[in-house]
């Protein structure tokens, strides 16, 4: 935290970051829905 | 999905968790600080700009006593200048640039360090975290020691007298340090804290003439606290015959002098030698004429202080006013000036310093005034203007009786206390010595005079919008009191009330003058 | 049908589970009775520095959070279309039915007058009080609940006529009741937003009411899968054929959901924590204890639940479940009672008393005696032969 | 969660001049300062001696129950107090470890300006008065105890050991005495004046005074001025904020800023969901009218296979 000492400043780093965990985030959440795909075939 | 990425996957939330767990156990509690005064911050020395990490604190005494126990001398670390003098810097008599420095310090420092573990028992640090680590154990607490009176006064007898031993003037033509009789001054005023065109650094130049005698090598023996309080402290110091004058009448020098109306301020040096510790109060930078680098207008010899801040600034450790208004937190003083307004010059006072002659009639008075007893006012002893039976004995404050017996205020003993005070202080009695002026400590805001107004003429009802800080009755009487005692530490700030008054015995908790509400 | 009936005459009493159910009781009893002569401190270790105990966190928070298998369900049947699960409908209602009257009951014992509980819609309303929110709320999803299950009771009943009515209310109370569980699910959590000087800003977030409410869907599903495999223990014998034979698909499908949703709700836990750049927390003791909750009770079971599904092995995804179970119940206590006050000195903290915890193991037995009253008599685990109309 | 705080009330402050025409004295973009001049309490700790009078003042104007040690006794001083629903008001005794300059301090409900409990009230139990106080009506009061989990001084008390007519007691600021143009209790007990009573802009005037007058005696800051979005008791102190138990980080947005974000989107979530989740039941019965009408048709072309099975397989349409 020693480098922060403005809103903005505190805004740019941790929405900085979000944005980076969410691209992160689709990436994994798309491939996690294919991993748990459940094809009719396999049902019973 | 093959086994081992499911093993994987498995163990990544328990490593995780016990990862961070240690983590969190291992928090750093907050570091025991013992104190040492022998850290020496390399950062500052080199003079680095910007340095990338923390500053190295280098302890010189465990090096000084590794270096005694293993036959090393001052030489390993420090090399000697042609006279054969120590050089303070580290095996360096030539100036180097930062990164040559930085360099320098790191080949030696880790060359050794290796060389010394390698004897075994040692356990140099070789890191970097662990030389620039912070925070650190050890925390610096070097102070710097002052040449005061009473230890220029041990020289004096140890040198019997010789002041050339330490005293001296660089003779720029014949190019060598000569002693000059009358010329004595103190060392900081020409060695600055950094090296100048020649003249060296306060440290290397104190460093050298001190350890020349006293030999010892390690920082402590002098820049220690602790040391520093086991020093012999001598009061009855002889004065330092330096030629100075036991008294002159301070002006502004010869600048146009016609037009100054404020008289010039009769000054006794000599009862300020004894005041003071030491010359270096007023003469901060040397022993010329204030007025030199204080002119009138300010200038940048003086940072822009101009004459009258530097007589009269309030914070300053070496102006007049400020000297004698920190006077005023003595216990004696501050019963009545610690509830006063601080750090304010209260205007009618300028006459009391400045009643000398005025400038322009300077050469006409010549010679003619040669001692300042001649502004002393003519009593030496203090007196008030009224006979000792015109003072009250004992005053009765019954105005707002309540749950407590009125006050019996032992006003004769109070106000003769505050006198013996007075005499006894001789900046008191030259201020205020001779007017009744002490009644003002509680009849405050009010003309000075045998019958004073008393205090719920001004004190009444609290809270009233249009006199915002003025207290009530209640308010003022308990504020006054206390505030005194507390400030004098008579007494103390007692909260008890019965030191003061007796409790009527009304009913034990009895709330206040509040009335009882009507309904249930 | 008859040997359902059969079975339920049958059934021995003296059973271990009833005798301690008995005991459970009269213990409740007395201490209800204490509690509502003596006031809440005889009974409980609350305090002014901590007015809101296990009460609030377990029964209050936990339980509603639990009960919300209810809407998750009928939105999944009736909204998504996932026919195949029709039969997880009734028994998810009544537990969250279950939940929610037990939730209410409990709130009697926390409120200091709980007579005046009306007082908030009738009398004098403090609209700008998240609190507000949350009882209206509660209030209207209990009566929505009561309708959504009293078709079970109603064909039990045999009164056909206002179950006909009723069951064409279906689709409207099922999206009446997504809405307003939205919306409470989500202000539960706003109830801690307005005390961050109290709650560790780890836990403290503006996002509390999103992670409640997403959280709340996790233990919804979890609920469900978790409440069936009791059942399915339990009361077999009351379970028709085709209960049976979606008793494992019901597993899969939901436990694939909850993989996804505690999924999200990781990410948007770790988004919390990038939101108030919070990282330096993560390395203190209470670091530890948040990476403990999320690690071991949302990561975890996510890990559990995708396994169970790509590997269709339904044990996996029910253990996995009772753990998502455990984590609301632990973060739920984390945000109101854990990591509540959590700068007061350790001696002053709160703990439950005994008989707090007796009057809420109380209120749990008797939501289980209701519930297996329920189970064994009405249509809930099985179709009633009259109506045999699927809508 | 982007609706802030100053959208919702600009829609509200619509709606109701809308509805009500009726002059709302509508700060500029939702920004409130409070009723203009309400009445404040300003404490000096530095002139504060601990004598506990005005607790002792308080006990009687409320007529409380006496308190089994007697307001005289000052050891009760040694521990750290905090209100009770005996005790509206309690002075703390705080010691300096370095130097052992000891500091009291007096402890009572501030009467924020947007005060945290009126806000979490859902009874609206709590009001801020315009004289300056924070009253609470017991009639309506529910005893839920929000409001002890918002207020972020921890004031109010409960009845804990009352089954019947438990309710919440905090300092009232001696609200029927100051209509009555007296004195709060404390305030006239206190010998020292250490508690001064006025208007409170009267009370930040007065208090910057002291600041300067007496530089090395005060800290440069009125504790009170815009903590939790200013209060109405103010504080000057020597010694730091932190070592009197007060909190320095509670920062300065008023409480009820805190949950209007999350109360904003109540009407949005209703006013959306009927349309996201009546759409998506269109959807899926649509998509499963489409299955049912290809399973017909399935089941259709098989029936036909099989009776055209002894015909040489004509094609059906």
């Amino acid at each position: 935290m020693e480098g922060i000492h403005t809103l903005q400043e505190f805004m740019f780093q941790t929405k900085g970051i979000i944005y980076i965990l969410a691209v992160g985030y689709l990436l994994g959440f798309v491939w996690f829905w294919r991993f748990l795909k459940m094809d009719k075939k396999r049902e019973q | 999905m093959n086994k081992l990425l499911r093993k994987i996957m498995g163990l990544l939330p328990a490593g995780l968790l016990l990862l961070f767990a240690l983590n969190g156990c291992s928090e750093s509690t907050a570091v025991q600080k013992s104190t040492r005064a022998d850290l020496i911050n390399l950062v500052e020395t080199a003079h680095i700009s910007n340095p990338t990490r923390n500053a190295v604190k280098f302890p010189h005494d465990i090096h000084v006593e590794f270096a005694s126990k293993n036959g090393e001398e001052c030489r390993t670390c420090h090399e000697y200048n042609d006279h054969g003098d120590l050089v303070y810097t580290f095996k360096r008599s030539t100036p180097m640039s930062e990164d040559e420095l930085v360099k320098h310090y790191h080949d030696r420092c880790q060359a050794c360090h290796t060389e010394a573990n390698a004897f075994g028992e040692y356990k140099a640090p070789l890191l970097c975290g662990s030389c620039h680590a912070e925070p650190r154990r050890y925390e610096s607490n070097w102070t710097p020691i002052g040449f005061d009176k009473s230890l220029h006064y041990l020289h004096t007898m140890v040198t019997d007298d010789d002041c050339a031993s330490c005293h001296h003037v660089y003779d720029s033509v014949a190019g060598e340090l000569v002693y000059i009789e009358g010329e004595e001054s103190s060392c900081i005023i020409c060695h600055k804290s950094t090296a100048q065109n020649g003249t060296p650094s306060i440290k290397s130049a104190s460093h050298r003439a001190c350890i020349t005698c006293h030999s010892e090598n390690s920082c402590s023996d002098c820049h220690d606290p602790i040391r520093q309080a086991k020093i012999e402290k001598m009061d009855d110091t002889p004065r330092l015959e330096r030629g100075q004058p036991d008294f002159a009448l301070l002006s502004a020098g010869d600048r146009d002098l016609r037009r100054s109306k404020l008289g010039t301020v009769p000054f006794s040096h000599i009862e300020h030698e004894e005041a003071l510790g030491t010359c270096r109060t007023c003469h901060h930078e040397g022993f010329e004429p204030c007025q030199n680098c204080h002119t009138p207008g300010g200038s940048k010899l003086a940072q822009g202080v101009t004459l009258q801040q530097a007589m009269h600034a309030m914070n300053s450790p070496h102006s007049c006013v400020g000297c004698h208004d920190r006077e005023k937190s003595e216990p004696g003083c501050s019963g009545c000036h610690g509830l006063m307004e601080q750090g304010r010059l209260s205007e009618h006072s300028c006459t009391i310093c400045h009643n000398g002659p005025k400038p322009s009639e300077l050469n006409a008075v010549k010679g003619r005034f040669t001692s300042f007893d001649q502004f002393r006012a003519d009593t030496n002893k203090t007196r008030l203007s009224f006979a000792a039976k015109e003072i009250p004995e004992i005053v009765e404050v019954s105005a707002l009786q309540d749950r407590y017996q009125p006050v019996k205020f032992p006003h004769k003993r109070i106000v003769d206390t505050l006198m013996a005070i007075i005499s006894g202080s001789r900046i008191a009695t030259y201020f205020h010595g001779d007017e009744d002026v002490v009644c003002q400590g509680c009849h405050h805001q009010s003309p000075i005079g045998e019958s004073p107004p008393l205090c719920e003429n001004c004190h009444g009802e609290p809270f009233n919008p249009n006199t915002k800080n003025k207290p009530g009755l209640l308010g003022a009487y308990h504020r006054q009191c206390t505030g005194c005692h507390e400030k004098m530490n008579v007494l103390g700030r007692g909260n008890d009330c019965t030191v003061c008054h007796e409790d009527k015995g009304m009913q034990a908790d009895a709330g206040t003058s509040v009335e009882r509400p009507k309904e249930k | 049908m008859t040997d359902r009936i059969a079975a339920l005459k049958s059934r021995p009493l003296l059973t271990p589970f009833n005798i301690f159910a008995a005991i459970i009781l009269v213990i409740g009893a007395f201490l209800t009775f204490k509690r509502f002569t003596q006031g809440i401190g005889a009974v409980s270790n609350l305090t002014d520095t901590h007015p809101w105990g296990i009460w609030i966190g377990f029964d209050l928070l936990t339980g509603v959070a639990l009960a919300a298998g209810g809407y998750v369900t009928s939105a999944a049947v009736h909204i998504f279309g996932k026919k195949e699960y029709h039969s997880a409908i009734r028994p998810a209602i009544l537990t969250g039915f279950l939940g929610y009257s037990l939730v209410v009951f409990a709130l009697l014992y926390d409120v200091g007058r709980p007579w005046k509980l009306p007082y908030p819609f009738l009398v004098s309303q403090g609209v700008t009080s998240v609190m507000f929110e949350v009882g209206a709320c509660v209030m209207l999803y209990l009566t929505v609940l009561f309708l959504e299950f009293s078709p079970a009771a109603l064909e039990w009943l045999g009164l056909s006529k206002i179950r006909k009515t009723v069951v064409r209310l279906t689709m409207l109370l099922t999206i009446l009741g997504v809405i307003l569980s939205t919306l409470h699910q989500s202000s539960l959590g706003a109830l801690f937003l307005l005390a961050p000087s109290k709650l560790h800003p780890l836990w403290y977030s503006p996002y509390l009411p999103i992670f409640f409410f997403v959280s709340s869907i996790a233990a919804g599903l979890s609920m469900v899968i978790f409440e069936s495999t009791m059942a399915h223990k339990k009361f077999e014998i009351y379970m028709d054929d085709r209960h049976k034979q979606e008793y494992n698909p019901v597993a899969f499908g939901f436990g694939r959901a909850a993989a996804l949703v505690l999924a999200a709700y990781f990410a948007c836990k770790v988004f919390g924590i990038a939101l108030d750049n919070n990282w330096r927390f993560l390395f203190t003791g209470w670091g530890a204890w948040f990476l403990f909750e999320l690690s071991g009770f949302v990561l975890l079971p996510c890990f559990m639940y995708s396994i169970g599904v790509r590997d269709r092995n339904p044990k996996v995804i029910r253990a996995a479940s009772v753990i998502t179970v455990l984590g609301i119940m632990l973060n739920r206590l984390n945000v109101s009672v854990i990591a509540f006050n959590y700068h007061v000195p350790a001696d002053e903290r709160y703990f439950p008393s005994i008989m707090e915890i007796g009057i809420t193991l109380f209120i749990i037995t008797i939501g289980i005696l209701v519930y297996r009253f329920i189970v064994t008599r009405m249509p809930v685990l099985y179709k009633h032969p009259d109506y045999e109309d699927v809508h | 969660m982007g609706i802030t705080r100053r959208s919702f009330l600009g829609w509200l402050t619509g709606a109701a001049g809308v509805a009500t025409g009726a002059k709302t004295v509508e700060a500029a973009h939702g920004h409130f300062n409070g009723y203009p001049d309400s009445y404040a309490i300003l404490h000096d700790t530095t002139l504060c001696i601990g004598c506990r009078s005005c607790e002792a003042a308080c006990n009687t104007v409320n007529n409380l129950p006496k308190p089994e040690k007697s307001f005289k006794d000052l050891t009760v001083l040694d521990e750290k107090r905090r209100t009770t629903p005996h005790a509206f008001t309690v002075v703390n005794k705080y010691t300096d470890p370095h130097t052992g300059k000891i500091t009291y301090r007096k402890d009572q409900c501030n009467h924020c300006q947007e005060p945290a409990c009126a806000s979490a009230c859902f009874v609206g139990a709590f009001k801020k008065t315009p004289e300056g106080s924070v009253q609470y009506d017991a009639s309506v009061c529910v005893g839920c105890r929000y409001c002890q989990i918002a207020c972020p001084f921890n004031i109010p008390t409960f009845d804990f050991d009352d089954a019947f007519t438990p309710k919440i007691t905090k300092c009232t600021m001696c609200q029927p005495r100051i209509e009555k143009g007296q004195l709060p209790g404390c305030v006239e007990a206190c010998p020292m004046e250490a508690l001064t009573f006025g208007k409170r802009s009267d009370l930040v005037e007065i208090a910057r005074e002291r600041i300067r007058k007496y530089p090395q005696r005060y800290i440069d800051h009125i504790y009170g001025m815009d903590e939790m979005g200013g209060t109405n008791w103010l504080y000057i102190t020597e010694t730091p904020f932190e070592q009197v138990g007060m909190r320095t980080d509670l920062g300065v947005t008023p409480a009820p800023e805190f949950t209007s974000g999350a109360l904003s989107i109540v009407p949005m979530i209703i006013g959306l969901w009927p349309v996201l989740l009546g759409g998506l039941y269109v959807i899926n019965k649509r998509r499963d009218e489409i299955d049912e009408h290809e399973k017909e048709e399935a089941v259709k072309t098989a029936i036909e296979n099989a009776n055209n099975g002894g015909k040489e397989g004509r094609h059906d349409r």
